[in-house]
């Protein structure tokens, strides 16, 4: 890792990573990766989230989904744990509470692979600091 | 109290903690958690031998262990049970699951079982709110226990599955 | 892959399930069927949407129409208006109170969304390993805009402008703070971020070093920029391993990104953050405590003056913010003063974050502007009380705040209305009751919770609250009587007045704020010898139903103490004075015949 | 001098800035109760932790009252001392305090000298509205202290002092909330403990949770022995303070009643431990010289400095913390065992008394000196030197017994010829006055010419480390002394580092030399009881004939007629020591 010298080394860094995120979420090109973030706060492990996130990563390789299988803080939904955020190519992100293997299973066959919402989807019910 | 004599590796292996936080008496409670972790307990022998290598008395040192709740002086049992006295478990009954504990391992916060197989603490929420009340055996955690769940916890790790215990939640 | 044009969203929250949410949903589904939509329409059950009051909503996509309060009656209408012509259904839409405008698309609407996440913002969006999503969220960039543009002086003054109070629950403000730690003359300075904590059923900070550990780093170095300080610690409980592992992580790639060390961003600025464990002990959560504790000492708080930013850590000049309050820090400087003060009440400012916990059904972590009310909270947010039973209390502030009662649910969150409601703040511990929690044991509950946690040094806090606890026990066990009640608030209120510290100070707050609010639980405990919540074991009796007792003389075996007596094939009896109400004669009966009384 | 203004009670005052609101308070007449806090003006000593919240006070505009002993003053503060607030929250928290403690007042060791018994009586407690549950803890009975630590209130003063001021750390604030209590660590007795029995801690103790072993039982019992010749010899540190015990003003010197009182209570012989000052002076001296003059002919095997070793706790501290510089203090042994060893031999031998049938009792401002006795070197086949050391406070105890009305005895003389002494010796009850004592006779010895002026004042004081150079004809003899074992470790670190160098050390353990020792009658945290009694013994020795020790005529007769000369095989061998490594 190089260090960050300047403000604008900062900045630069900030940018890049930036576009990358954007070219992944609005670039219409059939190759792009579905996301995964499994919320991996102590309260989802202590649900169960460890072992949902080892199936995502599993069994999405397994089925050569392209995928990024990622962990994220807590979502506060702590009445819902393990919660998984699923983010479509070109879609908005959608949040699955209660995410056990079954549900996982559920998720990657019907909404991952066939775009079909499933019960169990949690609103965003909270504005953040961009809105 | 009688005097265990420690072996000299045990020995050592404190004077190593005790130097890597350079014998500074401001690192106690850093040293008491290092050799803790390392030993599993804080008896007096080694506690005698942490005062000696900080040079502070051990009366200071057992005046910390004594004070934070983290540390103990009692081996912990192979599988420590833990039961989340947090708020939120407790308006979910999390003092009848610990009465239940206390019936069937028939020991008091704080003990271990005769055979050494389980020991019983409380502990200030987990976090795992959602899921209260909530028990702990070992790093595993057991959500939304009930009284009645207690005696199938304690059997599948007293028959020795413990590699593959209870469901969780 | 099947690509529905409509999505019904549902809400199937707990709060709305019990609003026919599945009848809704059968229903839609009926006449999506009539209507030969199958292929085109789906419909979906979701979490809940946090606008339990106007529940049961339905949501359609892609055109956001936000229906409220609907009826299973209401789907045919939906179907055959809505999805068939294309013609919302006006009389479902949200009306707006003031303007009495019915709002169809509901990114119109955002207002229903009761929680506004600063210090949250990057939990549960980013990697917290990584600091390139940090990044990505202009990390750092506050830290860089305060070395480069803004003085300590200026930086100081954005955050005294903010208004941002101390979330750790005293509510100092923070400008003011770093002011005086500024002013105080030395040559070496601290910066302690508090993460001790230890209130039973809160884990805000935990979350935020979970989710965000970058934010508090860069807080950290603000802060040591603004008061003259190149070393900072982090005093955070061992019981915590995730997060200690994820902000030894965090302060690793800062290290090696230049963000923290000698010379950051070529400024010249040079910081560096140390970790201490706590080893278990609440007190260490009151600032002079802390600091011994970091010292290697016993976690016992000495009197202030001299405060800490006069005399802390090592007897140098000290400031000491939690969690929470640091991580508002950067999103202070990046969008202002201004912005941030525009959010909140006239002198709480912000939001805070609340552990939603307890007898409601959306328990989680959550993040409201100050002055959002309770009742927003436990039924917007919360989803309301679970199982469908009453609300009888909601506690806020841990062990040292208060119970509240539904009179109070109309109260706008800030420091000095929960204060004056006779609770506190507190860090953020929100813990909900219903009507089978007895208020006295919930007292003792905290109570027992103080008396573990007192460091005994000083004699209100260490017998006092033992004999508070002496005489709550004594009550729920039934041998009360009607001036422990004043004895209680006798004592309380001396044990407030002369503690040496906060955890004395705030002690008995749960004990008279429950006999302020619930007197007549109080009352019924030592007049009638009665809980009306059938908490209190030792009240409780068991009597066998002479007419559904069949005399199978099970109870009779089981009973340990020999309480029951009776002829095979006849009614038994119980004599109370043996019964130490075990409760297995009630468990065994198979014919119902004890009764709980 | 920066002052603010403040009110108290309605009064204005003007008061130095920075000081507390109770030494304001104090300084206006009003006297504000306190118990947890004591302070020893001049002594550096203070224990104010703010535990108690018994001298809790209303300041205006302040949500709780504020605890008078660490709330510093502010220009216009307005202080009430008394509301009905403060009153009822005093007397509750007092309440509160006696609710954890056992109610034996009236057979308590400390009864009519405890501070939480005056404290009750002051508040006017006649109810304790407060039942439950008392701590109780093991008894922990050593050879000198005794731990009731049921009667522990936690005001910390004998944490303080064991830690602080005597750097030995035994005592520890252990367990938390209703648990904490002050104990050694592990809860293990005092005995399995470093603690050098120097009684600090029961000096400064509240409340009788700690107090000495108490032996008068033995004493008595000996004295009603018709078959024991029953001798007795009190420490110079008790004449200055015994009065105290009888209402007499601190500072007054007793010896005269003193002794009259011993008579009274049926000892054989009423000797004085100055006496075996004197020996020890002899001893000491001639060791000092004998290492000076070595060293000064450049034997490199001679050590110095020389430390002294009068002091029991002082000597125990040295062999648990410093055994390395265990060859340096001298070898003599304490006054107290040169005076038994002399006594049960020499004495012995001239009365005609087998030696299992003389018992000898000490009087002592100490508690050490009930350890010392004990040791096994200073017994011959199992019968000690000194068998029963008591302190001040149990004689006192002792006089009340036997219906003695102490302030209408006679002036009596102590026996001869072992109650002879000196000036110097008196002196040896107060830091500096060894040293001084020393230098009187090695003076004389070394430079063979009477000495020009007898008060070394330059030796003299309440600083805990005074350093000082005497002319010793022409050769600068370099001094140092400390009190308090806190002085004493930092005394000594600053010799092995090599920084400080001296010929010559004295080192007490208690601050103030003997008259604070352990065993004396409570100061209750007031300085100026201890300076009085040091006037009183500067008083005693410039009142007597003869100030240096080697003049004392019993004293030559003693080595014409048995010992030879200091430093003989015999002297060795009765009046020397060795000390142990005891880490």
């Amino acid at each position: 890792m190089t260090k960050i010298k300047t403000l604008a080394d900062l900045r630069k860094i900030r940018d890049e990573v930036q576009s990358k995120i954007r070219l992944r979420e609005n670039s219409d090109h059939p190759e792009q990766v579905v996301q995964v973030k499994v919320g991996m706060a102590t309260c989802g492990i202590a649900s169960g989230a460890k072992e949902t996130m080892k199936y995502f990563m599993d069994e999405l390789e397994q089925q050569a989904i392209d995928a990024v299988v990622t962990q994220t803080g807590c979502m506060g939904y702590c009445y819902a744990e393990p919660t998984v955020e699923i983010t479509l190519p070109g879609k908005e992100p959608v949040i699955f509470g209660f995410v056990d293997k079954e549900k996982a299973e559920e998720i990657i066959d019907v909404y991952i692979k066939r775009g079909e919402l499933i019960d169990g989807v949690i609103p965003l019910t909270f504005r953040t600091i961009d809105d | 109290m009688p005097k265990i004599k420690l072996a000299e590796n045990t020995i050592q292996i404190i004077k190593d903690i005790c130097s890597e936080f350079n014998h500074s008496e401001g690192e106690l409670i850093n040293v008491l958690h290092k050799v803790q972790h390392t030993l599993g307990y804080l008896p007096a022998e080694v506690q005698e031998v942490i005062a000696r290598e900080l040079k502070t008395s051990v009366a200071k040192v057992y005046g910390v262990v004594t004070f934070y709740s983290f540390f103990t002086m009692v081996p912990k049992g192979e599988f420590p049970i833990s039961i989340c006295m947090g708020t939120a478990c407790y308006v979910r009954g999390a003092e009848q699951v610990l009465s239940e504990f206390k019936r069937q391992l028939k020991v008091e916060v704080g003990e271990s079982t005769g055979d050494g197989k389980f020991s019983l603490n409380c502990l200030r929420c987990v976090g795992a709110c959602g899921l209260a009340p909530v028990v702990m055996v070992g790093e595993k955690v057991f959500g939304r226990v009930s009284p009645t769940q207690v005696k199938q916890i304690i059997a599948e790790y007293r028959e020795g599955c413990a590699t593959e215990p209870a469901k969780s939640a | 892959m099947t690509d529905y044009k409509i999505h019904l969203l549902i809400c199937g929250g707990t709060g709305c399930k019990s609003s026919e949410s599945d009848e809704i949903k059968k229903s839609l589904k009926y006449w999506i069927d009539e209507a030969n939509l199958k292929e085109e329409a789906q419909v979906v059950l979701t979490g809940c949407f946090g606008f339990c009051e106007k529940g049961p909503i339905v949501k359609v996509l892609p055109d956001n129409t936000f229906y409220v309060e609907v009826k299973p009656s209401d789907a045919e209408e939906i179907v055959k208006e809505h999805l068939l012509k294309g013609r919302p259904v006006q009389r479902l839409l949200y009306k707006d109170p003031h303007t009495n405008q019915q709002i169809s698309d509901s990114k119109g609407m955002d207002f229903y969304k009761k929680q506004m996440r600063i210090a949250l913002r990057n939990c549960g969006f980013i990697n917290p390993e990584s600091i390139h999503e940090y990044i990505s969220r202009d990390g750092y960039m506050a830290l860089g805009k305060c070395l480069t543009e803004l003085t300590p002086e200026e930086t100081i003054k954005e955050v005294k402008d903010s208004g941002l109070r101390g979330r750790g629950g005293g509510g100092f403000p923070t400008g003011l703070k770093w002011e005086i730690t500024r002013n105080s003359e030395a040559d070496q300075k601290y910066v302690v971020c508090n993460a001790d904590e230890g209130d039973p059923g809160a884990f805000m900070d935990r979350s935020i070093l979970e989710g965000d550990p970058h934010s508090v780093i860069e807080a950290m170095a603000i802060c040591g920029y603004c008061i003259g300080a190149d070393k900072g610690l982090v005093y955070i409980r061992a019981e915590y391993p995730l997060a200690i592992e994820r902000l030894t992580t965090a302060l690793r790639h800062a290290r090696e990104y230049g963000l923290l060390g000698n010379d950051i961003l070529g400024t010249g600025f040079n910081f560096e953050i140390d970790i201490r464990l706590g080893a278990g002990a609440f007190v260490c959560g009151e600032e002079t405590a802390l600091i011994h504790s970091m010292e290697g000492l016993r976690g016992e708080p000495t009197f202030k003056p001299p405060f800490p930013s006069v005399a802390g850590y090592l007897g140098k000049p000290t400031n000491v913010n939690n969690v929470e309050t640091f991580a508002n820090i950067p999103v202070i400087i990046n969008k202002g003063a201004a912005w941030f003060s525009e959010i909140g009440t006239e002198k709480s400012k912000g939001t805070k974050v609340f552990a939603l916990a307890g007898k409601i059904n959306n328990v989680g972590l959550i993040e409201v502007p100050m002055g959002t009310t309770l009742r927003e909270v436990i039924y917007d947010i919360g989803g309301g009380i679970k199982d469908g039973k009453e609300f009888k209390s909601v506690q806020t502030g841990g062990p040292s705040g208060g119970c509240l009662t539904k009179d109070f649910l109309d109260t706008p969150i800030d420091y000095d209305n929960l204060l004056a409601a006779g609770s506190m703040m507190g860090s953020g511990g929100m813990i909900v009751m219903d009507e089978d929690d007895c208020m006295v044991s919930i007292a003792k509950f905290y109570l027992e919770f103080t008396l573990e946690e007192s460091c005994g040094k000083c004699s209100p806090c260490r017998i006092g609250n033992k004999r508070l606890h002496e005489i709550l026990e004594k009550i729920t066990k039934g041998y009360g009587e009607e001036k422990d009640i004043e004895r209680l608030k006798l004592l309380s209120n001396v044990i407030k007045d002369t503690s040496l510290c906060g955890l004395g100070q705030s002690s008995p707050n749960p004990v008279l704020s429950t006999i302020a609010n619930f007197e007549d639980e109080y009352l019924a405990h030592v007049q009638e010898q009665r809980c009306p919540s059938g908490q209190c074991k030792a009240l409780l009796k068991y009597e066998i139903i002479e007419d559904l007792c069949t005399g199978c003389t099970l109870c009779f075996r089981n009973c340990p103490v020999g309480a029951i007596t009776g002829e095979r094939r006849q009614p038994h009896y119980i004599d109370q004075s043996l019964c130490i109400k075990c409760g297995a004669c009630y468990e065994k009966c198979k014919f119902n015949a004890i009764k709980l009384s | 001098m920066d002052t603010v203004q403040l009110t108290i009670d309605n009064k204005p005052v003007v008061v130095k800035k920075g000081i507390t609101v109770l030494e304001a308070a104090t300084s206006a007449g009003v006297h504000i109760p306190t118990l947890c806090h004591m302070k020893l003006d001049d002594l550096n000593i203070e224990n104010k932790p703010g535990g108690c919240r018994i001298c809790v006070v209303e300041v205006e505009g302040r949500r709780n009252l504020a605890p008078a002993c660490c709330t510093e003053v502010a220009e216009g503060m307005v202080v009430n001392s008394h509301s009905i607030r403060v009153i009822n929250a005093r007397q509750t928290v007092l309440e509160l305090i006696l609710s954890d403690h056992p109610a034996d007042c009236l057979i308590c060791a400390k009864s009519g000298n405890c501070e939480l018994q005056d404290m009750a009586h002051q508040l006017g407690i006649r109810e304790i509205h407060y039942k439950g549950e008392q701590s109780t803890y093991r008894e922990d009975t050593s050879p000198a202290i005794i731990r009731d630590v049921d009667k522990c209130i936690m005001c910390r003063r004998c944490e303080m002092m064991c830690n602080e001021v005597q750097t030995v750390g035994v005592l520890s604030a252990i367990n938390r909330g209703f648990n904490a209590v002050v104990s050694p660590a592990f809860e293990m007795n005092l005995d399995h403990s470093v603690c050098t029995y120097c009684g600090q801690c029961v000096a400064v103790c509240p409340t009788g949770a700690l107090t000495e072993v108490d032996q008068t039982a033995h004493v008595v019992r000996a004295l009603s022995d018709p078959d024991k010749t029953v001798i007795v010899q009190t420490a110079p540190a008790v004449r200055a303070a015994l009065g105290e015990e009888f209402g007499l003003e601190p500072g007054t010197l007793v010896t005269g009643k003193m002794v009259s009182a011993l008579r009274r209570l049926g000892f054989d012989y009423v000797f004085d431990t100055d006496f075996g000052a004197d020996l020890t002076i002899m001893e000491e001296g001639t060791e000092m010289l004998n290492r000076l003059s070595r060293f000064l002919e450049g034997d490199e095997s001679v050590k110095l400095p020389i430390l002294t070793s009068c002091c029991p706790a002082w000597v125990k501290f040295f062999e648990h913390q410093f055994p390395q510089l265990k060859d340096i203090p001298s070898t003599a042994r304490s006054p107290q065992q040169m005076f038994g060893s002399i006594a049960k031999t020499y004495f012995a031998e001239k009365m005609g008394v087998e030696r299992d049938n003389l018992i000898v009792v000490s009087i002592m401002p100490c508690v050490a000196k009930k350890y010392e006795c004990g040791r096994d070197e200073f017994k011959v086949d199992g019968n000690p030197d000194v068998d029963y050391a008591i302190t001040t406070r149990e004689l006192a105890n002792l006089i009340k017994l036997a219906n003695i009305s102490f302030d209408r005895l006679p002036n009596e003389d102590f026996d001869m010829p072992l109650g002879e002494s000196t000036g110097a010796a008196v002196i040896f009850g107060t830091t500096g006055g060894v040293i001084e004592a020393a230098v009187r006779t090695a003076y004389e010895l070394y430079t063979k010419k009477p000495l020009p002026k007898l008060d070394f004042h330059e030796l003299r004081g309440m600083d805990g480390i005074r350093q000082a150079t005497i002319d010793f004809a022409g050769f600068p003899l370099k001094i140092g002394i400390a009190h308090g074992l806190g002085n004493a470790r930092r005394l000594l670190e600053k010799i092995e580092s090599g920084e400080s160098e001296f010929h010559a050390i004295e080192i007490m353990s208690c601050p103030g030399g003997c008259i604070g020792g352990g065993g004396q009658p409570y100061h209750h945290g007031n300085a100026e009881i201890l300076k009085k009694r040091q006037m009183a013994l500067y008083q005693e020795d410039s009142n007597k004939k003869i100030r240096k020790s080697h003049e004392n005529p019993f004293i030559i007769q003693l080595y014409e007629e048995f010992l030879e000369k200091p430093m003989s095989e015999k002297a060795h061998h009765l009046l020397h020591t060795k000390y142990f490594d005891r880490t």
